[in-house]
């Protein structure tokens, strides 16, 4: 392959990994035991909350507490546990475009079921 | 500016001594190998071999057909000849067919990379592949399987005795085999590129490829869940599905189709990519708009993923939420044409030769635009109340099945089967087959867009005498096009001991695939190349001096 | 795979500070261990892609019948124990947190504080399963389990001493489709937990060897991913099943 | 071989050569609509893909490598590829736009369409008239009226399809569906299922018979079997004893029921909800989820005990109810079976 290489050799010297492997590249960030414990808390009280919620009469609202102290765990445990906070915008993206695809399934077929009763009232 | 490739005379060429092929010797070492060009060739031949077998249920779909009567099977046997050729077909064939084998050669090579980020998993996915095609045969040989490659509930799951479990299981590992092709092919796409190699450089099968495997990644676990819960309701009746306990059967046509129409985008995006590839090289042009083809893919993809209720229209989905999937429908079908004008272009102010992998490439584009603005018929609800369940859907989508990706496949597999095996297929005798299977192919579907019209319902194991006539042409076809489908097994097998040395560009393509040498070395380059042209940048190939070959 | 010819070309290829760095774990079709790791994060990261999805059929359907049903999956959850699922949610959270710390034991390359958590985190998933076991097996004693022998007699004329409101029979029937769904999503929950433990073995192992501290954190960081996965799923699990409406 | 061929032969020339086999008959008031969209997309899309072949073919002559030696780059062009993303989006939107609106013309029945209602189950089509007609495998209707179908599955998915007429509509279990259209032709039809049902889906074919209104009056009175479906709902309403609590007074510990059929009413759970033939038989199966405001969900469930034909039946006689005038006189019979007496002009059939 010399070919290929010859002209290029001298302008790029070597490989450059960053640019090999991928732009997207980002320095590798160690998160500690500490902040580990400190989000475990965060999780635990959210444990906590979502129980005694449950117990509060708030109608409809039951189920959208319910929902938003779980995302705020997942965010949570997204975020640090999974160190998507200090990953690359690549990983970001991968982690958003599977909770948009699964948003896309929910709201698509919701937009059958809920309209179903539509033109009937 | 104009370009005049000229490339060394590449007759006198010989086969490298040292390549893929004989790095190693015995069965073993095809069988536990994580060469990705090794395993492009294990999937070559097993997705071959299934082939085959659902040709051959379409060839007996056909025989029962040339009469109206049921006369040569039961109505039973016919209904597991449809279910076992569509399942074979879409799932052990279409899907893997480019991705799979074509993918897995060149995809690496393509953008410079020493194989696919998981060669093991690649090894993984066609076992699975294997394990798979295992069950589906099994349940062929306990006794068949008659859903429709569809699974209909509440008849799949309660109304059937034959073996549907064992199919879903075969279907559910399929599934992940398809899910792990996909998953290396981004990862290694994503992380694997040569220096110089940036997404605006990839050649446009890459991109095709990458659009696909996203779907794959992302649709297939819905089938997979979909086929889980229709197991569960057959062994233990959870009911989720049964309509007699609460449940909504159209839950199930909706995640089934959520998987099943990206699927159909899984199944023709690959073979775009293909005919970028060869239209580009046979016109020994730049594709023409390269960014429009290169994002109409993605687009695909994207769009491919919120339009799966356009198959269920007529099933009692809400009329609202009809028009929603059929205004979506319509939107996905303009990154296809857009896709199709350009390739068209490219031949234009070009230098064109019409080599076999050309001529499948003109037929793919001819037959697929014919498959893709039935669709529209489809997508345009009235009209597709009158169109749906009829041979009219049949002809639809193999136009751009078999019209599309199959001549799609063809087409790449004979323009690449120099890079893959070293030597040439016969070129008078692929350029006939060429032509026999595009009379063929025309003969046999043409007339079920007719038939359709008259009303004449798919999965009839007898139907009304007047529609005898088209059904006689189709089955006539289909013998025409089975020829046409045998003659490529037999002289590429003829090639690969008869064939003439091909030479590492024998076609003086672009792609970094043709500048080494052919079969290539296991580890494809012995050094990375840096890229510093465009894709199908024909100036840098009329400057390339030699073309290294080790051994 | 025979990669002699590619090692004796390296040297002219690889960046000069590289040549002795190639640690030996780096397979050979990658340039830089860099690159190999962020294939293998952003491999898994596609991985959990399709379990998101995966999991997202059964929560559409969920979602679905939870609305149209909603009373049956109110008296279905409720026969539930609070009491053992919150441990449940807690044990789990506990082993996500002392997974996150394995992880820090191996890139720290502590071999005896990643013993530790990983132990810790495998006692966890048994302690889990185990609950879940007990669950189950009331569920089965309870005929609450969907098939033949499922019962709604307690539905329709619950104990005196609940305070559940009886529901007609058509809508008791319905409540099958919650445990359907209970059985489906928690089952197919602990199936990832005990593939999670297999795999948790095979790593205690490899780290008693003291495979991973080394340098070469992928397998843990990877399986720690895997893990969180499976904790976030029954993080809305838990919430979902259990506590539909409690007062 | 010679034996086998023949006859195929034959066939093919009596048939190609004498019928035009191609284009099925129109017999609906739709059809033309529907084929007037057929043949525009066949148009549209037809010099679309001529256009296509002709780039094709044209480009492959002129810039054929004989002809055109050397290769010219061109890098694409903005222009171009705007106009091929604007021409075929506007062709695409306005065919969604024609297709949207044949589809709720087809699926949107008009008010004073007299109804059939339709059972479907592996592998036969049956059809109930209102005055209680039975057919299987046949449906009997009228030219010039408009006819709209009722339509449930005892078991699986099947598809009720008229291609003479353009009309076709998935028939599921647990749920009615309905389609309609307008006889134009007497004649006789086919009629399909078209959604693969299981083993003799291919079986599960009939005729449709169109007539002239005077020879379907004949067909009525011939075939009638003495009871419409409302009188059959009568004798149901009576031995399910749905007349215990339905009665009508102000003390009944059910709703009244007479009248109700297209109203709206209020519901418990604070929705409003139009009574449609799908709502009567959900509330007959599923009474806890159809509770009206200020009632009690007591109402026992009639799951599995009730045919769908006999749900057909109830729903018919409760849309047939002006007064409770029947349920009280039904309530005086101590038995059930001579509770429907077959006094004409006493239901409206
Ligand atoms: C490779 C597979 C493949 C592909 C690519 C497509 C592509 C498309 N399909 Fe197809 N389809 C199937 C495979 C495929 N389909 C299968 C297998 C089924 C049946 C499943 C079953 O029930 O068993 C099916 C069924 C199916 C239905 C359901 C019918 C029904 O059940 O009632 C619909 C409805 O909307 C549809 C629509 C479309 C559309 C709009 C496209 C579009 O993407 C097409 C876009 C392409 C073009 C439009 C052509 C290029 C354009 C031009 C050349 C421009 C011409 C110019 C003008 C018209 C101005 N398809
Ligand atoms: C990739 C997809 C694919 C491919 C390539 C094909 C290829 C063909 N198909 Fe297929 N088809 C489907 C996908 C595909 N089909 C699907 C998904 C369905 C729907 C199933 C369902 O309803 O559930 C379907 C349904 C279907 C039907 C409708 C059946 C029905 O509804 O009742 C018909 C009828 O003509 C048909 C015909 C053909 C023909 C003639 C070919 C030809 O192109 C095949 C030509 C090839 C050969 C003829 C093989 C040559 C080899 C031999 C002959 C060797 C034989 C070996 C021995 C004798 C040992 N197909
Ligand atoms: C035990 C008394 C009882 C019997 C027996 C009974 N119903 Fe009802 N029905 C009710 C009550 C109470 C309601 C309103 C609350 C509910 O839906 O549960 C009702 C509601 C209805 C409704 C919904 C109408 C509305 O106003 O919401 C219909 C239709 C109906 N019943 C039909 C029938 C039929 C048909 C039968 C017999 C097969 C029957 N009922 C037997 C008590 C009864
Ligand atoms: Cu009923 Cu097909
Ligand atoms: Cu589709």
């Amino acid at each position: 392959m010399a070919h290929q290489v010859s002209s290029a050799h001298n302008a790029h010297g070597h490989h450059d990994p960053s640019n090999v492997t991928n732009p997207e590249h980002v320095e590798h960030h160690l998160v500690t035991p500490m902040m580990y414990l400190a989000v475990y808390g965060i999780l635990m009280l959210g444990t906590a909350l979502t129980v005694g919620a449950a117990f509060l009469p708030l109608g409809d609202f039951n189920a959208v507490t319910a929902i938003a102290i779980a995302v705020t765990k997942a965010v949570f445990v997204v975020l640090f546990f999974m160190h998507v906070k200090y990953s690359s915008r690549l990983t970001k993206l991968t982690v958003a475009s599977g909770f948009f695809t699964f948003l896309i399934l929910v709201a698509l077929s919701l937009s059958d079921y809920i309209s179903r009763a539509w033109g009937q009232w | 500016m104009s370009t005049i490739v000229t490339l060394p005379d590449q007759t006198t060429a010989k086969l490298p001594k040292r390549n893929y092929i004989n790095n190693e010797h015995g069965l073993m070492s095809w069988l536990l190998t994580g060469d990705h060009k090794r395993i492009a060739m294990l999937y070559l031949v097993s997705i071959t071999f299934f082939f085959l077998l659902g040709g051959f249920f379409a060839g007996m779909v056909r025989l029962e057909l040339l009469t109206p009567q049921g006369d040569l099977m039961s109505a039973d046997t016919y209904n597991k000849m449809f279910t076992m050729h569509g399942i074979v077909m879409i799932f052990l064939f279409l899907v893997p067919s480019v991705p799979a084998t074509l993918g897995n050669f060149v995809l690496p090579i393509m953008i410079g990379a020493k194989d696919l980020a998981f060669p093991k998993i690649n090894l993984l996915s066609w076992y699975l592949y294997m394990a798979g095609g295992i069950f589906t045969i099994a349940a062929l040989v306990l006794g068949g399987v008659d859903t429709g490659w569809t699974f209909t509930t509440p008849l799949s799951t309660h109304y059937l005795n034959t073996h549907v479990v064992t199919t879903a299981t075969a279907i559910f590992v399929a599934g992940f085999s398809s899910i792990f092709t996909g998953l290396n092919f981004i990862v290694t796409i994503h992380r694997m590129r040569a220096p110089g190699m940036t997404w605006f450089r990839l050649p446009l099968f890459i991109w095709s490829q990458y659009a696909a495997s996203i779907l794959m990644v992302l649709g297939t676990p819905v089938l997979a869940i979909s086929i889980v819960l229709v197991a569960l309701e057959r062994t233990i009746g959870i009911g989720v599905f049964d309509p007699t306990k609460g449940g909504d059967p159209l839950l199930f046509q909706h995640l089934f189709w959520f998987y099943s129409h990206p699927a159909v985008y899984i199944m023709i995006l690959p073979g775009m990519g293909v005919i970028s590839e060869v239209i580009s090289t046979f016109s020994r042009k730049r594709v023409f708009g390269y960014t429009a083809v290169a994002f109409s893919s993605v687009a695909i993809a994207l769009f491919g993923m919120f339009v799966w209720a356009h198959h269920m229209f007529i099933m009692g989905i809400s009329n609202y939420s009809a028009l929603v999937f059929s205004l979506l429908s319509m939107l996905v079908a303009v990154p296809s044409a857009i896709k199709v004008f350009n390739w068209g272009f490219t031949m234009q102010k070009g230098s064109i030769t019409f080599e076999t992998p050309m001529l499948y490439a003109m037929g793919f584009l001819g037959l697929f635009a014919i498959g893709g603005v039935t669709g529209i018929f489809l997508a345009a609800l009235g009209m597709d109340i009158m169109l749906t369940e009829t041979y009219f859907i049949v002809a639809h989508f193999h136009f751009v099945m078999v019209g599309g990706m199959l001549m799609a496949f063809l087409s790449g597999l004979h323009f690449w089967w120099p890079k893959m095996t070293g030597r040439m297929y016969p070129e008078s005798l692929s350029k006939f087959a060429a032509v026999v299977t595009f009379v063929g192919f025309v003969l046999t579907f043409f007339p079920q867009f007719l038939v359709g019209y008259l009303g004449m319902p798919r999965r009839y194991h007898a139907y009304p005498a007047e529609y005898q006539v088209l059904n006689v042409l189709s089955t006539a076809g289909a013998t025409v096009l089975g020829i046409g489908y045998m003659l490529p097994i037999l002289y590429l097998g003829w090639s690969l001991k008869y064939g003439a040395i091909a030479g590492n560009n024998p076609w003086q393509a672009t792609g970094l695939e043709w500048q080494i040498q052919s079969p290539p070395l296991t580890e494809n380059f012995v050094e990375i190349p840096i890229v510093e042209q465009e894709a199908y940048d024909y100036e840098w190939l009329a400057h390339q001096k030699e073309v290294t070959t080790v051994g | 795979m025979a990669n002699d010819a590619t090692t004796s070309m390296h040297s002219e290829v690889v960046a000069p500070h590289d040549v002795h760095e190639h640690p030996w774990y780096q397979r050979h079709h990658f340039e830089t261990a860099e690159q190999q790791r962020e294939a293998a994060s952003f491999g898994m990261w596609l991985f959990l892609l399709t379990e998101i999805m995966f999991f997202g059929g059964l929560f559409m359907a969920y979602l679905l019948y939870r609305n149209w049903y909603y009373d049956a999956f109110v008296s279905g959850s409720n026969t539930l124990s609070l009491f053992l699922g919150t441990l449940n949610t807690v044990v789990l959270i506990t082993s996500s947190f002392t997974m996150a710390c394995g992880v820090w034991a191996a890139e720290t390359r502590k071999k005896g504080m990643l013993l530790l958590f990983l132990g810790i985190t495998l006692f966890l998933g048994f302690v889990f399963l185990g609950i879940k076991g007990i669950e189950y097996k009331e569920k089965f004693d309870l005929n609450h389990v969907p098939g033949a022998h499922f019962d709604i007699s307690e539905f329709v004329n619950p104990p005196a001493h609940s305070h559940e409101k009886p529901l007609p029979v058509d809508m008791a029937n319905r409540t099958q489709i919650y445990f359907s769904l209970y059985f489906a999503m928690t089952g197919i929950h602990a199936l990832h937990m005990i593939i999670g433990i297999g795999i948790l073995f095979v790593l205690l192992y490899k780290a008693w060897q003291g495979v991973y501290t080394t340098g070469y954190v992928q397998p843990i960081e990877n399986f720690g991913l895997y893990w969180h996965l499976v904790d976030i799923v029954w993080i809305f699990l838990f919430p979902l099943l259990y506590l539909i409406n409690r007062h | 071989m010679q034996h086998f061929i023949s006859p195929v032969l034959w066939q093919f020339l009596t048939h190609w050569l004498t019928s035009s086999a191609i284009w099925p008959k129109q017999a609906s008031t739709v059809a033309p609509w529907v084929d007037a969209l057929y043949l525009s997309l066949c148009l549209v899309t037809g010099t679309g893909i001529i256009f296509v072949v002709a780039l094709i073919v044209g480009f492959a002559v002129r810039y054929r490598k004989e002809a055109h030696p050397n290769a010219v780059q061109i890098e694409g062009s903005t222009l171009l590829e705007a106009t091929w993303t604007i021409i075929p989006l506007a062709f695409f939107l306005f065919f969604f736009v024609w297709g949207a609106w044949l589809y709720f013309r087809i699926y949107n029945p008009p008010a004073d369409a007299m109804n059939i209602y339709v059972v479907g189950k592996q592998w036969m089509w049956k059809a109930e008239h209102p005055g209680g007609q039975h057919e299987i495998n046949q449906l009997h209707v009228p030219t010039g009226r408009n006819v709209q179908l009722t339509m449930i599955s005892q078991d699986v998915f099947h598809s009720y399809s008229l291609p003479e007429f353009r009309v076709k509509r998935e028939v599921i279990p647990g749920r009615y569906t309905t389609v309609w259209f307008n006889a134009t032709t007497p004649g006789t039809y086919h009629l399909f299922c078209s959604q693969y049902c299981g083993t003799l889906h291919s079986g599960m074919v009939g005729d449709v018979v169109v007539m002239t209104p005077e020879d379907y009056q004949e067909w009525l009175k011939s075939s009638t079997s003495g009871m419409s479906l409302a009188q059959n709902g009568e004798r149901i309403f009576a031995s399910m004893g749905c007349n215990q609590c339905h009665t009508g007074d102000a003390a009944a510990r059910g709703p009244n029921l007479a009248g109700i059929h297209g109203t709206k009413l209020q519901m418990e759970n604070g929705t409003t909800q139009v009574v449609t033939d799908g709502f009567l038989r959900d509330a007959i199966l599923n009474p806890s989820a159809h509770v009206p405001a200020g009632w009690k969900p007591i109402m026992p469930t009639y799951q599995g005990q009730i045919s769908e034909e006999g749900l057909i039946d109830l729903v018919e006689y409760i849309k047939s109810l002006k007064t409770n005038y029947r349920v009280q006189q039904t309530l005086m019979t101590t038995e059930s079976n001579q509770a429907a007496p077959n006094a004409e002009g006493t239901v409206k059939p």
